[in-house]
């Protein structure tokens, strides 16, 4: 199955898919199919159904592997998102792991910072100015602990004002576990024609 | 409005109101409002806010923690809806007017915020529930095991200890929410000081020829270089070195130069202290024509360009 | 199985086991079976039973775990050192796990890598939490990064707070090109009172 340049992976115990697995230990991001593809060097396809299997395997679904019997979920899970694969705890067993991941555990959010979060998301790239003019209070303390949380960060400066602008960043969509801001919850319904909102420049 | 009644905490949604025209929770009153549906006119803004310090006092009263979350909320949307009512209780008169339609648009402004406001409110909500079910799963991130570890490549290090000692500096020493001084790197523009635009003004006034305001600011280059070199002016007004005659309202400002006997030099804004063009332009101008704006000459003034 | 006080993880799917994997999955350090078990609320030997099992499943020892049949390993294997158990890639993947980490390092730190390298120096023993008070951003990737290139490593637990703190290590004072750390170049003088840091408290 495998090319003649890359590993021997069918006289390695597990195969293609245990070699999948392997890589998956080690990764500490999303990994896309094609980034194992790659490093396997076995074809994509091949790489996207040991994924699929891998993954209905970790929840047990047995019948979707053509087995008679039952299979027991496990601890884990594979998820997929638009920024690629990972394996994470099972969220059923939240309560006993949390205590086993040293530091980088969020807090809650205060109301304050998810609606400032909110419109960052929604309106990147935004200054300060802007966020406070439509959340009507001084947002700057809001800010500086969402981007000591890892949330947001600085962009670029604004041409025409200088104002300092902000945006999302990876580890936002990583909690929000999506891929893109594409994946975002849509704004629409709850919000008034666009071409009113377009007012609000700084 | 019933006085005596409590309003009840009703479920989730929170805080209700009882007026003339509407009895309900107070979201639904501000859909009503934004949907054009109901006139903010017509709303008692002040028996709203009774009524929801008594609210307040009820949840306070049962230790309820929302207290202070729900009043400060209602700060917010009291404060946009007052705004709102202001624009609509104002005088509108004939649409032809520029300040009417200014109006208008301040109106709308309103509304929108309203509604922008709340949608963003909504989608908070959205985006705590995702991240709250997303953080009951934990991503696996594990130090590299020793033997992978071993493969990444070469370290290609480059970093002396001062460089190192340099970063150590300037990481520890900015320090973020307590910066030492106010930032201006993001004011940009040349520096302009008053001292300077003084030194030109005296320059093209010392032949004694009277000049127009027109053709003293003629070369100055600049929206700043204007404004400081107006604050100048106004300097050397006040140290009577210059008389300003104007025939008529909004006509031709002349200067004329009367300061050579007495020896003035703009070094003397040094040493007195002297108007200053501060980082806002228009700020500065109506501040010096308040004589209000008082610093030290010599300090560089910026605007954002 | 469990004790009234503990999680129903009888009720959870995979039940202990599963459980036992999930904290395993994610842990980045090393667990012992007496922090599983008081976290579970279940016996050490139940614990001590669950991990052998485990062990033995990911190795695919079918006969040891009662099965009739074969069973393919896993890509992971579960292993145990002085300081406690830990899933690990398989072995025997080194080069597709190598192949896949090479790809997509570089040889340079960066710049956010060096500022935490130059805060650990100075301020070492340093928490993870108080360094991105420090920076301003979250600084978990670098720090894991740092340790990765063996520049700095944990130290003690905060005795109060538990956080794990960090510190550099020889291999850092060879690429300086120095002997202590005492004779890193002085940054005192430029330095706000030691009081005033004091502020950033995990």
């Amino acid at each position: 199955m495998s090319a003649g340049t890359g590993p021997d992976l069918d006289g390695l115990p597990g195969g293609v898919q245990a070699a999948v697995e392997a890589i998956l230990m080690v990764a500490d991001e999303p990994v896309s199919e094609y980034r194992i593809a790659a490093a396997l060097v076995v074809p994509v396809a091949t790489v996207q159904r040991v994924l699929d299997r891998l993954r209905a395997e970790y929840d047990g679904r047995a019948a979707d592997l053509g087995y008679a019997g039952t299979l027991e979920p496990r601890g884990f899970e594979l998820r997929s998102t638009g920024a690629g694969w990972r394996i994470y705890s099972r969220s059923e067993f939240a309560p006993v792991v949390s205590a086993f991941v040293a530091e980088g555990q969020t807090a809650r959010l205060s109301q304050a910072a998810l609606e400032t979060l909110a419109v960052v998301a929604y309106r990147q790239p935004v200054s300060r100015g802007r966020i406070s003019a439509i959340r009507g209070v001084n947002v700057d303390g809001v800010v500086r602990t969402l981007v000591q949380r890892g949330l947001i960060r600085e962009l670029e400066r604004d041409g025409e004002s200088g104002a300092l602008r902000y945006g999302t960043t990876t580890l936002f969509l990583e909690k929000m576990g999506i891929g893109s801001l594409e994946e975002l919850p849509d704004i629409a319904p709850h919000l008034p024609g666009i071409d009113q909102l377009d007012h609000y420049e700084d | 409005m019933h006085p005596g009644e409590l309003p009840e905490p009703s479920g989730p949604g929170g805080f209700a109101v009882r007026l003339e025209d509407f009895a309900g929770p107070f979201e639904v009153l501000l859909s009503l409002i934004a949907k054009h549906e109901l006139d903010i006119t017509r709303i008692a803004l002040a028996t709203v806010t009774d009524e929801f310090l008594r609210y307040v006092r009820a949840l306070h009263d049962v230790g309820s923690a929302r207290a202070l979350d729900e009043a400060s909320e209602f700060l917010v949307v009291a404060a946009t809806l007052l705004d709102l009512k202001a624009a609509r209780l104002l005088p509108r008169g004939e649409v032809e007017d520029e300040d009417d339609v200014a109006l208008l648009e301040a109106r709308d402004l309103l509304f929108a915020r309203l509604l922008q406001y709340k949608a963003f409110k909504e989608v908070a909500g959205l985006l705590d529930e995702r991240m709250r079910a997303e953080s009951a799963r934990l991503p696996r991130a594990v130090p590299l095991e020793p033997e992978a570890a071993a493969v990444l490549p070469e370290l290609d290090w480059r970093t002396t200890p001062e460089q190192l000692a340099g970063i150590a500096r300037a990481v520890l020493g900015a320090r973020p929410g307590t910066p030492a001084e106010v930032g201006v790197d993001h004011l940009h523009g040349a520096a302009v000081t008053v001292r300077d635009e003084a030194e030109t003004l005296v320059g093209l006034l010392e032949g004694g020829v009277p000049r127009s305001f027109r053709a003293l600011v003629a070369g100055a280059g600049s929206t700043l270089a204007v404004v400081v070199r107006f604050l100048a002016l106004l300097e050397m007004f006040r140290d009577a070195v210059i008389e300003l005659s104007q025939d008529a309202p909004l006509g031709e400002l002349t200067v004329r130069w009367t300061g050579a006997d007495i020896g003035w030099t703009a070094e003397r804004l040094a040493a007195d202290g002297a108007a200053d063009g501060t980082a806002d332009a228009g700020g500065a101008a109506a501040g010096a024509a308040a004589g209000a704006v008082r610093g030290e000459a010599g300090t560089p003034a910026g605007v954002p360009a």
